[in-house]
């Protein structure tokens, strides 16, 4: 049979985010394919070089869009190990906060997006919706609906505004009665198990080879390999919460998965806006100007576990005003690029885009 | 002679007006089911209209040839439709002359798509051709029931049977499996989720539409309205009983369309194979069932 | 500082030969070796359980004349992050995949041969430009890469006609 | 004589203002995130803010497509893919530049990979101003965009096709050639 040559994306209805997948198919399994990123590349570790410690903070989280939040604390997190600041214990709470809020966003829209690839686009919508909600509460929050800067080395920006906890309390109690109607549309519904029930299966020996993290990881080994449990930062170990596991990974596992792990952040957010104690927010870092504020020599990775999986950041200084070096482990590098290459080929083309959806792959962490 | 041509292009005009501004109205219904606003009702117009002022790209003869002889073929067959007892050509509302006259519109799309050289309008094609194999075999099968039941293949006749006595005598309370198998049918035609397998934006970027723009989009559009237009109306005439007044006719076209489009909207695609498999096993079997019934048992005649 | 990081830099520094060592974390280890022994600290590290690869990256110390590799292994078990580094030569930047015990390691190769233009043997792809295309400069991560004169070179700046600062001052 | 020709051009007058009422009330947009303002479109387009009201809704191909959005900072390798969809589009064609980093290159001025005006490769119609721009300001641009195809403002397309060779000179200025085989990373 003929090889022919297919594109999917960078213009594709079928992509998220803007990347292309070149796969060779006969008939209609693709048999070879390979990953072309790039096209969001915008060279953020020269340009980080190129900025003072404290500018860095407005480029940081546009290195990945939908969950810009983990890149604020990795950074946050490098220069407080290099420069030993104590952050106030209520920044830490802020700090789960916000972080978990994002995750319930980027699983809102991950969970929706699963209506592209399958056409199930009511899904999306209900999810978009939801999200938005979100959005509007982080605006209240930190003044800005997507990148918030508001994670800053010493704690964080300002402190909460007055009644943003019963806003979102009243936002998780909603979702949560709402989450159920999710399950019945996306995961319960025939017509997505029939695409999603044993398809495209992520051994557990491939996560193993690839690297891959978060709930991919842990969809296939069935151990708790999340670093909120392993290394946990912030004040996650004082939150009690479940991370839901399984030992046979295919998209409907990893879906479910998605699916429960929302719940776990909303309650991950209750007990914290519960236990959340008063007090400073945020440390003094410099004596006068932070633009001019140097920080220690030294060589730190600091690792947060994104809606994706581990996020992290390698992070290199000199003692000078600015980084000499941060290099960016985004959580979907190793199935974005190695996994689209080795484990993709076998697939039918309709797979395609649900493979790079259930994968959970993020174009512009893999680009930076 | 005279008149059944006013007549023809009478129904053309209505066909296009009622299906197109149910488009629109349909638009707007999905709307408020994935709680949003929704396009106004005439919405579907205005994108037919823009299509066709825009400039269009050729990709060959074949190409263009190809959107005429499917919107000409459309046409044709909308014109021997007999809609509300009025009938351009009377007498010749044959079942098999739309099964047969649909074909040449259909080919004429799947010339012209294959014939820009694009090779996910290619597969969309080869979708479309395999899935029209999967719900063909059902419906048939279905309608040769109710051919063999009622001594007649014309439309207009059917229609009169089922008039005969009320809501009693539709085949839709005659023949109810066969009505569902049918329905499961025509939401292939009509290219519904979960058989939307062949225009599937997210996998093979709308298929056979792929290289479309401008002009030929514009009426490859209008075809699709008239295409829709027949096959519910084919569903209305054979299960529903027809209607004898205009206002009976726009319910039941309503409520089978939307009903068609709300189980779209809450449900996923199908692969192509478990298009084939589905339509192979659950409709088929239904409809063989509806059809030993009506030949072997009487019932429904 | 965490007791199992302890007991692994002590059985490490028995078996291997430490060049710097460096604890920028509680649950982090930097540990420095001589080139040659990356591979065989690697696959020791591997067996040891530090399964996962979670970055090669790259450092340019262009005073030393060096680039520095940072290999940083995890282990899911215990939690404990390693940074397992070494220096090459700049002016002649070329190292040995170390694909075989960490496979993810392919695509980092990749990420580091074009941002930094080490070359990695053993790597058959490594070579390919990925993220790039059509680059006609240096790699553009080395220290002497100024990124802004190549993008004033390369892409018109807009000038701005009207000098906003001063028509406020006029009023 | 005069008067044939007088009709004429009214014929084509009048076919022009009909054709940009639908036009103006009937926008199809390109799907195709090529930056990170992309991520409020599904904002925009879904339950809240419902672009559909206005008769946009989002589109397969480029070949459709009436409207291409740039959403934000465009780098080299985007620029050319952006480039093959715009010369697909069917005329007329408009483009819609989103945030600053289509202006001036934004906070990406200094990069390596990323262009700083757009308007050098292409003709923008509208910027939305914002970074990255709310779903508010995103409707607010494409209301812009309808009243100026309205009142026969949103030439960019005859704009492009009279100084092709101007903007193919930027174009080739910055990515080298136009067209390349992009299979060099298989």
């Amino acid at each position: 049979m003929k090889e022919i040559k297919l594109f999917l994306g960078p213009q594709h209805p079928g992509m998220h985010g803007n990347a292309s997948v070149h796969m060779y198919v006969e008939g209609d399994i693709i048999k070879r394919s390979y990953l072309l990123p790039g096209m969001l590349h915008r060279g953020f570790e020269k340009s980080m070089e190129r900025r003072t410690w404290m500018n860095n903070i407005a480029l940081i989280p546009r290195i990945c869009v939908p969950e810009p939040d983990t890149n604020e604390m990795v950074y946050a997190m490098n220069i407080e190990a290099l420069a030993k600041i104590k952050v106030p214990e209520r920044a830490h709470w802020i700090r789960m906060i916000i972080l978990e809020l994002a995750r319930l966003s980027a699983h809102l829209m991950a969970f929706g997006g699963i209506g592209g690839p399958t056409g199930l686009y009511t899904a999306m919508y209900w999810a978009q919706a939801d999200r938005d909600r979100i959005l509007t509460i982080f605006e209240e929050i930190t003044g800005h609906r997507v990148y918030h800067m508001y994670i800053v080395a010493g704690g964080v920006r300002k402190d909460l505004p007055k009644g943003i906890e019963n806003k979102i309390l009243d936002f998780l109690n909603d979702l949560e009665s709402r989450l159920p109607e999710y399950e019945d549309l996306v995961l319960n519904n025939p017509t997505v198990r029939a695409r999603t029930v044993d398809n495209i299966l992520l051994p557990a020996e491939v996560v193993w080879e690839l690297g891959v993290t978060g709930i991919g990881m842990r969809s296939a080994t069935g151990q708790e390999y999340d670093i909120r449990k392993v290394a946990p930062y912030a004040r996650y170990e004082k939150v009690d919460f479940k991370v839901p596991t399984a030992t046979y990974s295919d998209a409907q596992t990893r879906m479910t998965l998605k699916y429960q792990e929302m719940y776990q952040s909303i309650n991950i957010i209750k007990q914290a806006i519960d236990m959340m104690p008063g007090g400073k927010v945020r440390a003094k870092v410099a004596d006068g100007s932070a633009l001019r504020w140097r920080v220690p020599a030294g060589q730190v990775y600091s690792a947060v576990e994104a809606s994706r999986g581990e996020y992290g950041y390698y992070t290199v200084s000199d003692g000078n005003t600015m980084p000499y070096r941060v290099a960016v482990r985004g959580a979907s590098f190793p199935q974005g690029l190695l996994g689209v290459e080795k484990y993709m080929p076998g697939h039918r083309i309709d797979d395609a885009p649900l493979w790079f959806d259930t994968m959970g792959i993020c174009s512009p962490e893999i680009d930076r | 002679m005279i008149t059944g041509i006013l007549t023809g292009f009478g129904i053309l005009l209505f066909a296009f007006v009622w299906q197109t501004s149910l488009d629109g109205i349909n638009r707007k219904i999905v709307g408020r089911f994935q709680k949003r606003i929704g396009p106004k009702w005439y919405q579907q117009f205005r994108d037919i209209f823009k299509a066709l002022s825009k400039t269009g790209v050729t990709h060959g003869w074949v190409f263009d040839f190809g959107v005429m002889m499917a919107l000409g073929g459309i046409m044709a067959t909308v014109m021997f439709l007999p809609v509300v007892g009025y009938s351009a050509f009377p007498g010749m509302d044959n079942f098999f002359i739309f099964v047969y006259l649909l074909a040449v519109g259909m080919l004429g799309m799947a010339m012209s798509s294959v014939g820009s050289g694009n090779p996910l309008a290619g597969i969309g094609v080869m979708r479309a051709l395999t899935q029209m194999v999967g719900y063909e075999v059902p419906f048939m099968i279905v309608i040769l029931g109710i051919i063999f039941g009622h001594n007649t293949s014309s439309l207009s006749e059917l229609a009169a049977i089922q008039q005969a006595s009320g809501i009693m005598t539709w085949n839709l309370v005659k023949m109810p499996i066969g009505t569902v198998v049918a329905y499961i049918s025509l939401l292939g035609m009509l290219g519904k989720k979960p058989f939307e397998t062949f225009i599937a934006p997210a996998e093979i970027a709308s298929g056979p539409m792929v290289e479309y723009g401008g002009k030929q989009l514009g009426m490859l559009m209008i075809m699709h309205e008239f295409a829709t237009f027949i096959e519910v109306t084919l569903f209305v005439t054979l299960f529903l009983g027809g209607a004898t007044t205009l206002f009976g006719f726009i319910a039941k076209y309503f409520v089978v369309y939307i009903l068609a489009s709300l189980i779209s909207n809450a449900l996923a695609r199908f692969k192509i194979d478990q298009v084939i498999k589905f339509y192979y096993k659950v409709p088929i079997t239904l409809a063989i069932v509806q059809a030993l019934m009506v030949v072997f048992l009487g019932w429904g005649v | 500082m965490n007791k199992d990081i302890k007991n692994l830099v002590a059985d490490i520094k028995s078996r291997f030969e430490l060049v710097g060592e460096d604890y920028p974390k509680d649950d982090q280890a930097a540990l420095d070796f001589n080139s040659r022994d990356i591979h065989s600290v690697l696959a020791y590290v591997k067996s040891q359980g530090f399964r996962q690869l979670s970055i090669l990256s790259c450092v340019d110390w262009i005073k030393d004349n060096q680039f520095q590799l940072v290999y940083i292994v995890f282990n899911w078990e215990t939690g404990i992050r390693l940074q397992v580094r070494t220096r090459i030569d700049r002016s002649n930047p070329k190292f040995t995949t170390v694909t075989s015990i960490y496979p993810g390691a392919k695509y980092y190769e990749r990420d580091v041969h074009e941002f930094f233009g080490v070359e990695f043997e053993g790597n058959p792809d490594s070579y390919k430009q990925l993220f790039l295309e059509n680059w006609d400069d240096m790699p553009p991560l080395r220290k002497d890469f100024d990124s802004k004169a190549y993008s004033d070179r390369k892409y018109p700046v807009r000038e701005y006609a009207a000098d906003f600062s001063k028509a406020g001052d006029k009023k | 004589m005069d008067n044939t020709v007088e009709k004429q051009e009214n014929i084509r007058k009048g076919w022009d203002g009909i054709s940009r009422f639908f036009r103006a009330n009937s926008i199809w947009m390109l799907m195709y995130c090529t930056g990170c303002c992309a991520i409020e479109l599904p904002q925009a387009m879904t339950s809240r803010y419902d672009m559909e009201r206005l008769g946009m809704g989002p589109m397969a191909t480029p070949r459709q497509a009436d409207v291409l959005l740039i959403t934000g900072y465009l780098s080299l390798k985007t620029l050319r893919r952006i480039i093959y969809a715009y010369e697909q589009m069917s005329t007329p064609k408009y483009l819609v530049a989103f945030g600053p980093c289509t202006l001036n290159g934004g906070i990406y001025y200094d990069s390596h990979a990323v262009i700083n005006r757009l308007d050098q490769y292409l003709p923008i119609d509208v910027y939305i101003a914002g970074c990255m721009p709310k779903p508010e300001a995103v409707m607010n641009g494409f209301n812009d965009l309808i009243g100026m195809i309205k009142r026969k403002e949103a030439n960019g397309w005859k704009k492009y096709e009279q100084n092709k060779d101007w903007y193919r000179k930027n174009q080739i200025q910055a990515l080298g050639e136009l067209r390349i085989k992009d299979e060099f990373h298989e």
